[in-house]
């Protein structure tokens, strides 16, 4: 199972889960198992999450493979000047 | 699925060096075209009409007079527009919000700010168009306005959006509010690391809206024919996401709309986003001909996106020995007339330099009576770090520790937890630190009511969707087909530089040119320092193609195993002694017998550029103050970043030393000045203060490359790092020299000369 | 609306407009003669981007009517080169990185010649000062500086 | 709009008091074009005065200077001989925008446009300078200080003009000097201007003095309490403190975008002093 901790500001959409584990492949099925999970968090996966996999960061990558014992973050988007 | 090309270290040819840009003659000629520079045969000039009311319901407009003029072929208003639901959408990979969009573009039910459009015309002439928008009679019912962010967030504040509540609240509230949306970032235990803390510092600062300034004013040019197609010719830090916005607020297909970008005059963000584009394809769709618009300086104030203005509370608590125990900070940023501020990342930079255990940043976007902010330079980062950066400063003081020195001893490094998410990588914030103390700027001796002053910033950097094509000719140049806008750094010059190395060929073989949106498949904008690590990563993708290619070509040319052959020195050749022999192949001998071998050789990449690397820079600054008029002079500046690697040297130097020249202009006197009625009094470069050649020093620069492992060269960016510190290392600077800590930007005369003269009040 | 016919010189060449009172020089370059390297960024004399000569004086094209433009002896950065050589200031800008977008630059360099022309030997100061009245956002005038007291030194041949 | 260029001031004073609707005369035009660009003003007929010799040329005799009211700034700058006469009137023209605006700005429309922070007038008023006048009833004088009334408002009659500017000779051991404060160092309005004008005796005493002082009321001021502090005395820093307080007491300044009340009057007294000991500088230099 995957560690996946969620940033603090996603608190407001998980009930104030931000830690738990779960058994996904890529991005785009930890998306949707969160999705189902918590559906205040929907619109903010949508509105723009980054995910950090083991240290980097990908943005808009939904196929990145997650290995069993991947600790992934979530974190907002980041744009720019 | 996501791309991500590790660096190798090897020895350069090209990387590293300086040639010239590709685009230099053609801009010390005047003949580079700008946006306002395009024309086309029977093309009309549209004007927008705009609202002279900070807050106002649209009650009427009356258009019938204007129509009426003879020279006047369109008019649009908000009719002409479809309603867009109230939901976050995708353009490329922007997450916005097109209620807002088409409302921004074009007010609907209310004016939300002092120059919000509220119609448009095309006419045969400007004075014509210009007549016409006086004929036009909009009936306003005026609102009481807010435009002062702390203001906006108190219960009973007047209402932009009646129907917005705080998002990030939970329970949702019951009344709506100006606050759009609340967030929170963090770890460990705050109460906690202050009850550890033996000193505390705790400060509140205010920042004034700044624009950026960009010299060339929005100008496009669209041309939509009768069967639904439409060309825009327009100046823009990203063609790909233009089209996609139009495409989008006019409900038209994507393939439909051919996006041509022109050399843009600067845009630091505040090209990031349509403003007339939408308008001027609708007026030439009811006109029946090109509509050419183009922006007034004005209106460039008035209508386009500032960075935000904002209150932020900062508190840290340290031990003696200069070890900080809790940060804290509430960052309430304006977002403007809708949502959107970029205070999220504003919370993810205000502490990211240092390895702290304990943060809790608050962030919240509050709507006011402004201009929607756009981006500008490291969004937020430089309004969040002035506080910040402030407070360290005097913590330093305090605790009798060299700012420098007490950095160090915080200073963020590779595998430092941050607050927001990840673990960082390798990074070079304390080789920054260190060049800045070794610097001879940082122990030159000081005059009298001269201050010197340091800070520090950090930017994520970041990668995203890139396409390129490199196309061998059938003389054994190139070109390369860029889709990233080369908005003034040289990334063109950069990309050539890279796929040249690639190929061990001169850097003048490649020609590197940016495509329209008919060209390539879907780019990112230029922003967020990307280009030249994204951009970068697919240009050597494609370049790596070609030459594998090339082996190929050879290989069955020559009748030799594949493995047998290198590409070595801008030739194929045996790989080495051991392998069957054959004679070397020259690009252009190649090249020659291409067509007849199987056709042209080419190489593309489709990427989103994933592994950016953060990027950090120290900042010194000197300063003088004339106690007498409160003027501050800018003595002697150093710039310090650690880029990665710089591809092209004398442009990153650039980079810096414009990054630098506009922090500058921020602390010093650039601001948005309204007056009670909610107007922008300072429309104009007269009286809105960007810094000219004789406030300014030489700005020195030290570049540092601790290389990006996620690019083939160690490209980490450098455009926005230069612009976050610089406020703050001017407001220590100030400190240093007359003892007093400023905390409401901008540092101009009148606000230093009251600030010496209530400290010398105070003393009596 | 009665348009005014104005016969005026252009970088050497003779050229004839009809302009309305109200049109700048500045228009007339642009939207008349196509000569489209002068730029507008403020239209009201703040920013210098469209810096041209008019009988030897560097003035401002948005602050001038075009109909004042009658007789006079005007040059303006498609003038700058001589045909593909261009000048030293030419090319200094692009040899020390001292153009960026490039916007700014046809006016700063017709600012810049105005001022070798008076001044072959200008210290950092007067060049600062000379340049004060044209804007550049993107190059902290570091290299601008720079570019123009390099081709100043090569200029006097030192 | 009509556009004219009279050769002579009685064909430009015909022009402009013939018009039908309104007339707007074109000087040096980098206000009048930003007035006709944003619609402030909207004339029928434009009188430019360029073409008039005596509007044109800087005329130097026993009487002292006559400057066209259509030289530009830098051909007044580059005037040596003034400048080595009026270095003050010279500070404040020097300040009139960038070079590119002082190519094509006069003094004439600086003082004509009247607004209070008009650079070159404060030093024109410490200089004791005399506007000429034309008219269609002939010709007349006026005071600098009283020519102007308030913002954008001068004393001119219709279908009269500013000819040209009259300063008188400077007398010996006396020296002028226009200081300005701005935010920036180049291209600003001023916040403050401060200019002294004062002539020293054999030994050194201040015989005479003005002191005019810029964007502190509707319109730049003669504030002889500021010169009564300095004459009958050797312009020491007691003098210099008293001047600073009586041209801080003579402000009536508003609060705006480019500076507060309080700003404009502490920073008037400081302008004004370091103005004056400039201005000494220059009296004992010149001979």
């Amino acid at each position: 199972m995957a560690r996946i901790t969620l940033s603090s500001s996603l608190a407001p959409f998980t009930e104030g889960v931000l830690e738990l584990e779960l058994g996904v492949a890529n991005v785009r099925q930890l998306f949707q198992t969160l999705g189902e999970r918590y559906p205040d968090l929907q619109a903010q996966l949508e509105a723009g999450i980054a995910v950090a996999i083991d240290g980097e960061i990908y943005q808009d990558a939904l196929l990145q493979p997650i290995a069993r014992d991947s600790e992934v973050i979530l974190i907002p988007k980041i744009a720019g000047g | 699925m996501s791309t991500m090309l590790k660096y190798q270290e090897k020895k350069l040819k090209i990387v590293g060096t300086r040639p010239l840009r590709p685009d230099g003659v053609d801009k010390v000629t005047g003949r580079a075209r700008f946006g306002a520079d395009y024309n086309l045969p029977g093309q009309l000039i549209g004007k927008v009409l705009r609202s002279p009311h900070a807050h106002a319901r649209i009650k009427s407009i009356d258009t019938s007079a204007a129509l009426a003029l003879p020279g006047v072929k369109a008019v649009v208003t908000r009719d002409d527009f479809a309603e867009m639901p109230d939901e976050m959408a995708a353009v490329g990979e922007l997450m916005i919000n097109f209620r807002d969009v088409t409302r921004n573009m074009m007010a609907r039910e209310k004016a939300l700010y002092d120059g919000h459009p509220v119609a448009a015309v095309a006419a045969t002439t400007e004075a014509v168009a210009k007549a016409a928008l006086a004929l036009i009679k909009v009936e306003y019912e005026v609102l009481p306005h807010v435009i002062d962010v702390v203001e906006a967030m108190q219960p009973g504040a007047p209402l932009l959006h009646e129907d917005q509540y705080t998002q990030g609240v939970k329970p949702k509230p019951e009344r709506p509010s100006n606050v759009a949306k609340r967030l929170e970032f963090g770890h460990g235990d705050v109460a906690a690391g202050f009850k550890q803390a033996e000193v505390i510092v705790e400060r509140e600062f205010n920042t004034k809206p700044v624009h950026q300034g960009y010299i060339e004013p929005q100008a496009c040019l669209a041309s939509y024919s009768a069967d639904g197609q439409a060309e825009l010719w327009t100046s823009t830090q990203g063609h790909f996401v233009f089209r996609a916005q139009c495409a989008k607020v006019l409900q038209m297909d994507i393939s439909k709309i051919r996006v041509t970008p022109t050399e843009i005059g600067g845009g630091f963000g505040g090209k990031n986003n349509i403003y007339n584009e939408a308008l001027a394809i609708t007026l030439s769709r009811k006109a029946g001909h090109p509509v050419k618009m183009v922006m007034t300086r004005e209106e460039v104030f008035r209508g386009t996106g500032p960075t935000p203005g904002a209150n932020v509370k900062v508190k840290i608590g340290c031990t003696r020995d200069g070890k900080i125990t809790a940060a804290q900070a509430e960052l309430n940023f304006q977002a403007g007339a809708f949502p959107g501020s970029p205070v999220n990342q504003a919370s993810m930079c205000a502490f990211t330099r240092y390895d702290l255990a304990n943060v809790h940043v608050v962030g919240n976007d509050v709507t006011v009576n402004r201009p929607k902010v756009a981006a500008y330079r490291a969004p937020g980062a430089p309004i969040a770090v002035f506080g910040v950066e402030s407070v360290i400063d005097e913590m330093a003081k305090k605790l009798g520790i060299d700012p420098i020195e007490f950095r160090l001893r915080n200073a963020a490094k590779e595998g430092t937890q941050t607050y927001y998410g990840p673990k960082l990588g390798p990074i070079g914030y304390i080789q920054t630190l260190e060049a800045a103390r070794a610097h001879p700027h940082y122990s030159a001796p000081l005059g009298p009511n001269q201050g010197r002053g340091v800070a520090t910033g950090f930017w994520f950097n970041i990668g995203n969707e890139t396409t390129c094509s490199l196309n061998l000719q059938e003389d054994g140049t190139l070109t390369l087909m860029l889709g990233t806008i080369d908005v003034a750094g040289g990334s063109r010059a950069s990309m050539a530089m890279m796929v040249a190395e690639e190929l061990g060929i001169a850097f003048d073989r490649v020609r590197p040119v940016v495509g329209d949106t008919s060209s390539l498949g879907f780019n990112f904008l230029t922003a967020g320092s990307r280009s030249t690590f994204a951009s970068g990563m697919a240009s050597v993708i494609a370049a790596r193609q070609v030459i594998e290619k090339l082996r190929q070509r050879v290989a069955q040319i020559r009748e030799v195993p594949l493995e047998a052959v290198a590409w070595k020195d801008g030739q194929a050749q045996p790989v080495d002694s051991s392998v069957q022999q054959f004679s070397p192949m020259t690009l252009a001998e190649i090249a020659r017998m291409a067509g007849k071998t199987g056709g042209t050789v080419a190489g593309h990449a489709e990427i989103n550029a994933q592994g950016a690397g953060p990027g950090f820079g120290t900042h010194i600054v000197d300063v003088e103050v004339d106690k007498e008029t409160g003027a501050v002079r800018i003595l002697r500046y150093t710039a310090v970043q650690d880029v990665g690697k710089a591809i092209h040297p004398a442009y990153v130097e650039g980079q810096l030393q414009g990054g630098a020249a506009q922090g500058i202009g921020w602390a010093l006197n650039e601001e948005y000045v309204y007056g009670e009625d909610g107007v922008l009094q300072n429309p104009g470069f007269l009286d809105y203060r960007i810094p000219v050649a004789s406030d300014l020093p030489f700005i020195d620069t030290v570049i540092v490359e601790v290389p990006n492992p996620n690019h083939p060269y160690g490209v980490r960016g450098c455009g926005e790092v230069p612009i976050i510190a610089p406020m703050a290392a001017i407001a220590n600077a100030i400190e240093n020299a007359i003892g007093l800590r400023l905390c409401e930007q901008p540092f101009s005369p009148p606000r230093v000369l009251k600030a010496i003269d209530e400290a010398a009040a105070a003393k009596r | 609306m009665s348009r005014n016919h104005v016969s005026t010189t252009v970088n050497g060449d003779q050229v004839e407009f009809l302009c309305e009172t109200g049109q700048t020089l500045l228009d007339a370059l642009r939207d008349e003669l196509r000569l489209t390297g002068t730029k507008e960024g403020c239209g009201t004399g703040d920013c210098g981007a469209c810096s041209v000569m008019v009988d030897g004086r560097l003035v401002c094209a948005c602050l001038m009517l075009a109909v004042e433009a009658e007789g006079k002896n005007i040059q303006t950065v498609e003038g700058m080169a001589d045909g593909e050589t261009l000048h030293p200031l030419q090319r200094k800008f692009i040899e020390h990185a001292a153009l960026q977008c490039g916007i700014c630059t046809p006016g700063i360099l017709i600012a810049a010649r105005a001022l070798l022309e008076r001044n072959p030997d200008p210290t950092e100061e007067e060049v600062r000062y000379w340049l004060a009245g044209n804007l550049c956002r993107c190059t902290g005038y570091h290299k601008i500086v720079d570019a123009v007291l390099d081709a100043a030194r090569e200029m006097r041949g030192a | 709009m009509r556009y004219e260029a009279p050769k002579t001031l009685e064909q430009a004073i015909a022009l402009l008091s013939g018009a039908a609707g309104q007339a707007s005369l074109l000087a040096g035009g980098t206000d009048v074009l930003i007035q006709l660009r944003s619609g402030r003003i909207a004339p029928q007929l434009l009188v430019d005065v360029k073409a008039i010799p005596e509007m044109r040329t800087i005329v130097a005799d026993a009487g002292g200077y006559r400057i066209g009211a259509a030289v530009t700034c830098m051909e007044l700058i580059e005037d040596e001989a003034f400048a080595r006469e009026w270095p003050g009137i010279v500070d404040g023209v020097k300040l009139i925008g960038s070079v590119q605006v002082k190519g094509r700005a006069t003094m004439g429309g600086n003082l004509c446009n009247a607004s209070p922070a008009a650079d070159s007038v404060p030093a024109l008023i410490a200089a004791g300078a005399l506007v000429q006048i034309a008219g269609p009833l002939g010709r007349r004088e006026a005071p600098v200080e009283d020519f102007v009334l308030g913002p954008g408002r001068t004393s001119l009659g219709n279908g009269e003009l500013v000819a040209s500017i009259q300063l008188p000779r400077r007398a010996p051991h006396s020296g002028d000097a226009y200081l300005r404060f701005t935010p920036r160092t180049e291209m600003d309005i001023a916040v403050v201007g401060a200019a002294v004008n004062l002539t020293l005796d054999g030994k050194g005493v201040c015989s005479s003095a003005r002191v005019g002082l810029g964007a502190v009321a509707a319109r730049a001021l003669l504030v002889p309490a500021a010169a009564d502090a300095l004459i009958g005395t050797k312009v020491d820093a007691a003098a210099l403190k008293r001047l600073a307080a009586a041209a801080s007491a003579a402000c009536r300044p508003i609060d705006d975008k480019r500076g507060t009340k309080e700003f404009r009057i502490k920073v008037a007294g400081v302008m004004a002093r370091r103005a004056a000991a400039i201005a000494m500088q220059r009296a004992r230099r010149q001979g």
